[in-house]
């Protein structure tokens, strides 16, 4: 039992931290309807760009000061010389942007600052916190509480902002349409630039804990596959899905990884470990036959 | 036939533009056309003629489309606009209410309306002013405030998108086929409160519409497209009265209105077309 | 006119259909016979649309029954309404927009088409033989459509008014017995109405279909349609032969205005 | 005025019906492919069959398989080289378990279980939609990869999971020079693509486009959406398993199911989407697009860098490889959205005008 | 003036989830040819002339390197290293159908230790089982000497390379009665919660790591967030450079791996190399401080033995010729480097001594444990060969069977020589 909550919580832990890229996906889809396959490119541009300003001599803050500058002026160049072009054009063929991005970013990040892997320090050790160790026989680290505290901020500023604000509903008209967007003078162009920025911060954000956590490298980038089921599961265009989706999928997977691989080996024999790789996306796509838009997604209308 | 260009100071005017779709396709072959400050000109036309085009191409939003408008310059109060983006034209009150509705399915009714302003910054209290305007205008839609978009009635969608647009407070609109698939009372009702606007805040209108009769009834003028290209133009009052356009466009022949049960298979050639 | 109007063949009865809290259509009954041209008009979401839902399957309404040539019918999918040879127009066109005019219109015969894909993909025997004879067919509905300078351009790029006369051709290429009609000619000038008009009634003559008509222009509703039935805020409020409804004193308050 | 049909008048729809109606792309065709079996063989080298043609045939087939599914019937799959992967280790196991069986005949069962995978793995696009279904696609991705890793009969029990395609043999005959094979798979290439271009303008491909255009009007035209859908799964599961087979026995001769990584399902629909989505000559397109333009940049960088004593490393040339090859993709994209079939059709019909502008 | 040329063939990779490996192992690998070009004009006045060619670590396009640079090895070919299990896999048939040899150092088709039937592929120094058997032979002494009733976790990456050990350990589990525990991790490993609480609760006396790239530092941080002692964990050799443990920090120290190449510039051939390749600016890396890093080390070893191998060959098929595919096979099927050739060429103790045949492909199958102080990799024990008798058996099963599947008549290697 103990180990059981044990494993519970860890993985609640880590879908947080899932739960952290998953946002930047729901940003930009929210904005423009289309899937930013770039973002785990991004949350590693942002954390190589934290090191490599700090390995060129600046402190942390004023690295991380800088690596939002570049997010930032990353974010408005891509709507001015890429997304700006593709107005109301088939989602498939921005998400094909995004690729090109994607691999852009992948020559152009290590380039710059090198491709060597990193340690970042931002000065939270990721060790078990004693007191609960100690009375509960539980490994809970601190790192992960203030992850969790991050990705709650987040989640809540950003859910405000949609929900509240005259940016908010624009984002989600322009989701809906692109060209009716324009045409009632929603500046495409400014949303779309603001918004790459704040999906860029977001990145900086997840590339500080995941790059804290795992060091800072080129694997950053598949960070975004730990991101997708909890999309799904949370719905594409909500943000407080992108948090529930993550904890579900943390917990569960973690679970899985634990208990079913035992239970193969009694049926088939072998061992049926590392079964975090896919069990996430069977348990999303298991979750859509129930409610195929997600948890809080918004529903796909066809009327005729 | 140039017989307005000296009327009233001309607000909006284009000359000359040729647009091409994909690089391949011509559609308007040198359209120019003028719309008079505070007046209603109605732009009329058979299907495909040009009309859609005509006004995605002065309100920008062509490109979306893949569209180019490669020849010809298109005025706004004097001053080029051609390369201006569609929120730079918003903002100056240039709006286009787009044909097929167009709203945005997932927001409801109310948000909308609310959309609609976004260009303008203003207080709450103006914002829901205008919003009971709309809704003064459109009971209909009060009562589906909270509805998806997405999921109203065709009717109802494009008293959405009309309405939207009033948010914006317009100087300009630039309406396509507003009346399409409305009942006739509401048919009657937007014409009502096209003129309505026009001679209270002085918004002219510019509107594209296959209903050449209520049309011509509440425009002060008319210009006819065929085939990309302006054949016809004048008065409304004038060409209400042209044999061409009552016998082609107002289904009139010398002996009145012919039930539709009646007309023949045949299709007598336009003159101006050949 | 030659035509004799027929029995019943499809009668609704005390159909009510809510969307959570929107009653889309309150206790209507209404029947349609054979051969009639039968129309529904009333004010902007007043039901007529879902009316046309419920009728080919895309909406099941919560209360009510639907008898189709006598029978009940039980819930149905919507590809099973084309089975029963009834077709249809949408009010937001509904065309395939990255296919070419004559494969959408083709696709209209697609229930009357036997082949297997095996077939398809060796382009042999069979399937070769019913291309060709479907593909004739087709062109028939072209040309009475006079859309052959068309047919091969993608239906996206054509306006309104002729995607509009394509959907009619995807319909009538799969020879219904009954055609739903929603709103085929909002956006059409009068003499593209004509033509519409004409080959609506020439449909009803020639081949003896049966039309539901949605419509909002009176003058095409009063003039072609056999009966009229009025809905207004998901209730019916007239239903009879058009000089009935046109003097209806609820109609013309509720819909039609003064002005007619 | 190059490329005129003016002239060209069909007096029976079976003419107009044909394949290819235009007789300047008719001949060229015909060009193409006495290009392909005669002219290639003679004069290309090992090089060029072994690291360029097949590879091409073979991811050519994979995006024709892939265009199928999204390109006609509107369905986005990311699970592509999984399907391959199925492909692949069916035909292995075929050909070590079943005595005898002739290698053609692998190649089609291998397709067929592929195909049987992809209607599973299809079930849930009935409920399931756009990018939604694309990730779910993924689980088939994750999932069967994984599968093949854990299930040690698949691959012969090799520690590994790696297994190695056994000779090729048709009727007596070794196809083991990179040309043989070449060969070999250019007929099947041929062929299916021949295939595919049937369906697809045929009764099969039209329902597959109303459903991808819309499908709430396809159902009520007739269609059935759950076999439509399904159908579309299995025949491009189909080609995918064929040209996973091919991978194995043509191409690399030993895979590993972690070979067939996500990556490569990217890589497939890059070609689908730089190709054109929905159209059969792109999926050739895009193959030959994707695939070629790393080879180009690789070799043309390091030249380029050369010639104007550019000091970069190894390392720099590598990254701007990607880089550009990123830019490349956004470039096309922004000129033609729709691919470069689109961009030669238009291409054609400019042609077709020329020398005038209109 | 035409002189002869050596060519080698380079698939190498810099970019990617891997790039920064092979970086270093390839600027390793190529300075050490400059270097014997600059030093020694060459091998007996051969030069060594190379192409790279990009991989980005993936099989398809290492194919398409390999056929790209075939042609030009036709005349001469240095040993092609592709430092990938998966394009080594996909290019065996190929290399001996090309008569190329192939070389797979500590990586690749383990079996092919059996020359007899793989002629052309060369697992030299040693294998993924033999360094497997090694590490227990470590462990079992740091446990006093029995493993009997102890614990030992196998966390591996869930793939062909992670699960290449597993018979070897099965096979020490049961010779050495020690419970083993496997635990795999998904690809790419950048989460491992689940696995390292499971140790937590199995609580192994030490726990054996195979893991690659990301997977690395992922795990130290993991074992650190459940208070795992690094001190307990040995690492197979990818997972024991630089590479993988600065990332992970102070988590990393403490942390052992096997090798077969020690890190540091103390080996006078690292030392010189940047002395000479550096000094005259041509050297191959762009960031200097690789330089006496672990996998950079190995690439030089990679090289040192390729080199060798054309010296040996040249030795019998003419001094000062440059060596086709076969010769160079024949070369590196009988290397022997003994401690005295390693001194003369300044590689005491980069390498352990090696002695090839037609039967033994890998010729040494020695490791050293090395363990990260938080700085650098020191050293923490002599070379260990695994256990020879338990574990080549096992290579000649496998190779056998692949001989039938494939259809080849193995040589006779009593008749080799
Ligand atoms: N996106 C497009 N791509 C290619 N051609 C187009 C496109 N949009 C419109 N066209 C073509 O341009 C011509 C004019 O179309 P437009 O929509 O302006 O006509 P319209 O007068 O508005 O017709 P309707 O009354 O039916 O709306 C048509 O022939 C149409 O085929
Ligand atoms: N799927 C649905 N979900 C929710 N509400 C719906 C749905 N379909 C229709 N409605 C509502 O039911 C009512 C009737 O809609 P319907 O489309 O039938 O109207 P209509 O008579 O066709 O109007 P119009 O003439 O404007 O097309 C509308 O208020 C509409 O908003
Ligand atoms: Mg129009
Ligand atoms: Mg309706």
């Amino acid at each position: 039992m103990e180990f059981f909550l044990e494993v519970l919580i860890g993985g609640l832990l880590s879908g947080v931290m899932y739960a952290l890229v998953a946002l930047g996906f729901v940003l930009i889809y929210k904005a423009s309807g289309v899937f930013n396959f770039a973002q785990g490119a991004m949350v590693y541009l942002a954390a190589l760009s934290v090191v490599g300003i700090m390995e060129w001599g600046a402190p942390l803050w004023l690295a991380v000061i800088l690596a939002f500058a570049i997010m930032t002026a990353f974010g408005i160049a891509t709507e001015k010389f890429v997304l700006r072009k593709l107005v109301n054009q088939p989602p498939i063929a921005l998400f094909m942007a995004t690729i090109g991005l994607t691999f852009f970013i992948e020559g152009l990040a290590p380039m710059i600052f090198g491709s060597d892997p990193r340690a970042l320090d931002i000065g939270i050790v990721d060790e078990p916190i004693p007191w609960i160790l100690d009375n509960w026989n539980m490994v809970i680290s601190k790192f992960d509480l203030i992850a969790a505290g991050v990705a709650a901020v987040l989640v809540t500023v950003l859910a405000l902002f949609f929900q509240y604000t005259r940016i908010g509903r624009a984002l989600r008209a322009v989701a809906d349409d692109h060209q009716a967007a324009l045409s009632i003078g929603i500046p495409l162009q400014h949303i779309w630039a603001i918004v790459w920025g704040v999906a860029g911060f977001v990145a900086l954000v997840a590339g500080m804990m995941w790059g804290a956590r795992n060091g800072v490298q080129f694997a950053l980038t598949f960070t975004a596959l730990k991101a997708l089921p909890v999309l799904i599961l949370g719905g594409f265009t909500s943000v407080p899905g992108a948090i529930v989706g993550g904890l579900i999928i943390g917990a569960s997977e973690k679970l899985a990884e634990i208990y079913i691989p035992p239970v193969m080996q009694d049926l088939f024999g072998g061992n049926f470990g590392g079964i975090e790789g896919w069990f996430p996306y069977v348990l999303a796509l298991l979750f859509l036959l129930v409610r195929p838009e997600g948890l809080f997604g918004e529903r796909h209308i066809d009327r005729v | 036939m140039n017989t307005q260009a000296a009327t009233a100071e001309n607000y909006l005017s284009i000359n000359n533009i040729e647009v091409i779709y994909d690089h391949v396709i011509l559609v308007l072959k040198g359209v120019s056309l003028a719309v008079p400050k505070g007046k209603i000109v109605a732009l009329l036309g058979a299907n495909g003629a040009g009309k859609s085009t005509t006004l995605k191409a002065i309100s920008n939003l062509l490109r979306a489309e893949r569209g180019d408008v490669t020849k010809g310059s298109v005025e706004y109060k004097g001053q080029r606009i051609d390369q201006l983006s569609p929120n730079e034209l918003v903002k100056r009150g240039v709006i286009q209410v787009m044909e097929g509705r167009h709203c945005f399915g997932h927001l409801t009714i109310e948000e909308n309306l609310l959309t609609g302003a976004y260009t303008r910054s203003i207080s709450r209290g103006e914002l829901k002013d205008s919003l009971e305007k709309v809704y003064h205008y459109f009971p209909r839609l009060k009562t589906r405030r909270t509805s998806q978009a997405g999921y109203t009635s065709g009717g109802e969608q494009q008293m959405c998108a009309i309405g939207r647009a009033l948010m914006a407070n317009p100087e300009m609109v630039l309406l396509d086929e507003p009346s399409m698939g409305l009942a006739p009372q509401i048919v009657e009702e937007i014409f009502e409160i096209v003129k309505d606007l026009n001679a209270r805040e002085q918004v002219s209108f510019l509107l594209a519409e296959q209903n050449t009769m209520v049309a011509l009834r509440y425009a002060d003028f008319g210009y006819i497209l065929e085939n990309g290209r302006v054949v016809m133009e004048g008065d409304a009052e004038e060409l209400r009265t042209n044999e061409d356009v009552k016998e082609f466009y107002l289904g009139l022949s010398s002996a009145g209105r012919k039930s539709f049960k009646d007309v023949k298979h045949y299709r007598r050639r336009k003159r101006w077309l050949s | 006119m030659s035509k004799q109007i027929g029995e019943v063949i499809l009668d609704l009865q005390n159909i009510s259909l809510r969307f959570g809290g929107v009653k889309a259509l309150t206790d209507i009954s209404f029947d349609v016979r054979e051969h009639e041209i039968r129309a529904i008009i009333g004010p902007n979401g007043a039901g007529k649309s879902s009316m046309l839902n419920v009728i080919n399957g895309v909406y099941h309404p919560q209360e009510g029954k639907v008898f189709w040539r006598g029978s009940e019918r039980r819930k149905m999918e919507p590809h099973m309404a084309a089975q029963q040879n009834i077709a249809r127009t949408f009010q937001n066109i509904a065309l395939f927009k990255g296919m070419s005019v004559l494969d959408n219109i083709m696709t209209g015969r697609i229930t009357k088409m036997k082949s297997t894909f095996l077939e398809h993909a060796l382009w042999f025997g069979r399937a070769r033989q019913e291309e060709l004879e479907h593909r004739k067919k087709v062109e028939e509905v072209i040309d009475f459509l006079e859309i052959q300078h068309i047919r091969k351009t993608p239906v996206g790029r054509l306006p309104y008014g002729l995607q509009k006369r394509v959907e009619l051709g995807r319909a009538l290429a799969a020879e219904p017995k009954m055609l739903l009609l929603d709103e085929p000619m909002a956006g059409m000038n009068v003499e593209e109405k004509q033509d519409m008009c004409r080959f609506i009634l020439d449909v009803n003559d020639q081949f003896g279909t049966t039309i539901v008509l949605i419509e909002h222009d009176m003058g095409v509703v009063m003039d072609i349609s056999d009966r009229v039935v009025v809905l207004d805020y998901g209730k019916k409020i007239g239903d009879g032969v058009p000089d009935e409804v046109k003097n209806n004193e609820d109609v013309i308050k509720a819909y039609l205005g003064a002005g007619h | 005025m190059l490329y005129r049909e003016a002239g060209q008048f069909k007096t029976s729809y079976a003419a107009d019906q044909q394949l290819f109606p235009i007789r300047q792309d008719r001949i060229g065709l015909l060009l193409l492919l006495a290009l392909a079996f005669v002219g290639v063989p003679m004069f290309a080298s090992e090089y060029w069959f072994s690291a360029i043609l097949i590879p091409f045939l073979i991811f050519s087939l994979a995006a024709l398989g892939l265009n199928i599914l999204t390109g006609y019937a509107g369905q986005l799959s990311l699970g592509t080289a999984a399907f391959m992967a199925v492909g692949a280790y069916a035909a292995y196991n075929f050909q070590l378990r079943v005595e005898g069986m002739p290698i053609l005949v692998s190649f089609i069962c291998a397709g067929l279980t592929a195909a049987g995978v992809g209607i599973l793995f299809g079930l849930p696009s009935l409920r399931i939609k756009g990018f939604y279904l694309a990730v779910a696609t993924l689980a088939a991705q994750f999932f069967i990869v994984w599968c093949l890793t854990k299930f040690p009969w698949l691959s012969n029990n090799s520690s590994s999971g790696v297994i190695s395609a056994q000779n090729i043999e048709i009727l007596g005959y070794a196809f083991d020079t990179p040309r043989d094979k070449y060969l070999l798979v250019l007929a099947i290439v041929v062929l299916l693509a021949l295939a595919a271009k049937n369906m697809v303008r045929s009764t099969t491909g039209r329902a597959w486009m109303a459903v991808r255009d819309m499908d709430v009007a396809a159902s009520v035209i007739g269609i059935r959406l759950m076999r439509t859908k399904l159908l579309a799964f299995a025949v491009s599961s189909f080609y995918c398993g064929v040209a996973g087979a091919l991978y194995a026995y043509c191409y690399l001769g030993s895979v590993e199911p972690d070979g067939f990584s996500l990556d490569m399902s990217f890589r497939i629909l890059f070609m689908v989407i730089i190709g054109g989505v929905g159209s059969i000559l792109g999926s050739f397109l895009g193959a030959a697009f994707i695939l070629l333009l790393p080879i180009f940049l690789d070799i043309a960088l390091p030249f380029f860098a050369g010639l104007f004593g550019l000091p970069f490393s190894s390392a720099t040339v590598s990254h701007i490889q990607i880089l550009v090859f990123g830019a490349l993709i956004m470039f096309f994209l922004i000129v033609e959205p729709h691919g470069l079939a689109r961009l030669w059709q238009i291409a054609k019909e400019k042609l077709r005008l020329w020398p005038f502008p209109h | 003036a035409y002189s002869a040329e050596q060519f080698f063939p380079i698939p190498s990779y810099r970019v990617g989830a891997y790039g920064a490996n092979g970086q270093a192992f390839y600027g390793g690998f190529i300075d050490y040819l400059n270097y014997v070009n600059m030093k020694d004009k060459g091998v007996n006045g051969v030069t060594l002339t190379w192409e790279e060619c990009e991989t980005e670590y993936n099989n398809a396009k290492g194919v398409e390197c390999y056929e790209r640079m075939k042609g030009k090895a036709a005349q001469s070919a240095g040993p092609i290293h592709t430092m990938s299990t998966g394009i080594s896999y996909a290019l065996i048939d190929k290399s001996a159908q090309d008569k190329l040899p192939l070389a797979m150092m500590g990586y690749g088709r383990t079996d092919a230790v059996d020359g007899s039937v793989f002629p052309y592929a060369f697992p030299l120094v040693t294998t993924y089982q033999m360094q497997a058997s090694a590490i227990v032979k470590f462990v079992k002494d740091k446990l006093g000497g029995s493993l009997a009733g102890k614990k030992i976790v196998y966390l591996y990456h869930d793939s062909a390379y992670g699960k290449e050990a597993i018979v070897a350990l099965n096979a020490e589990a049961g010779l050495n009665k020690f419970e083993l525990v496997q635990i795999p991790v998904a690809h790419p490993g950048n989460e491992q919660g689940a696995q390292w609480l499971k140790i937590r609760q199995e609580k192994p006396d030490f726990v054996i790591f195979w893991g690659w790239g990301v997977m690395n530092q992922t795990a130290l941080k993991a074992a650190q967030k459940v208070g795992f002692p690094r001190d307990k964990m040995i690492g197979s050799w990818w997972t024991g450079s630089e590479e993988d443990v600065i990332p992970a920090g102070e988590a990393a120290k403490g942390y052992m791996a096997a090798t077969w190449n020690v890190a540091g510039k103390q080996v006078p051939v690292i030392a010189d190399i940047e002395k000479v390749v550096y000094g005259a600016g041509k050297g191959n890396l762009q960031d200097k401080g690789k330089i006496g890093t672990i996998l950079y080390n190995r690439g030089v070893s990679a090289a040192v033995l390729s080199v060798e191998a054309i010296r040996k060959a040249q030795d019998k098929f003419g001094k000062g010729k440059a060596m086709n595919g076969t010769q160079v096979a024949w070369g590196l099927e009988n290397l022997d480097i003994t401690d005295a050739r390693l001194k003369a060429l300044g590689a005491t103790n980069l390498l352990p001594t090696i002695k090839t045949s037609c039967s033994n492909h890998e010729g040494s199958g020695k490791v050293k444990i090395q363990q990260w102080d938080g700085a650098k990799w020191v050293p923490v024990s002599d070379w260990i060969e695994g256990n020879k008798g338990l574990i080549h058996p096992l290579f000649e099963a496998s190779a056998k069977q692949y001989a039938k599947e494939k259809g080849i008549t193995p040589r006779d290697c009593s008749k080799e020589k």
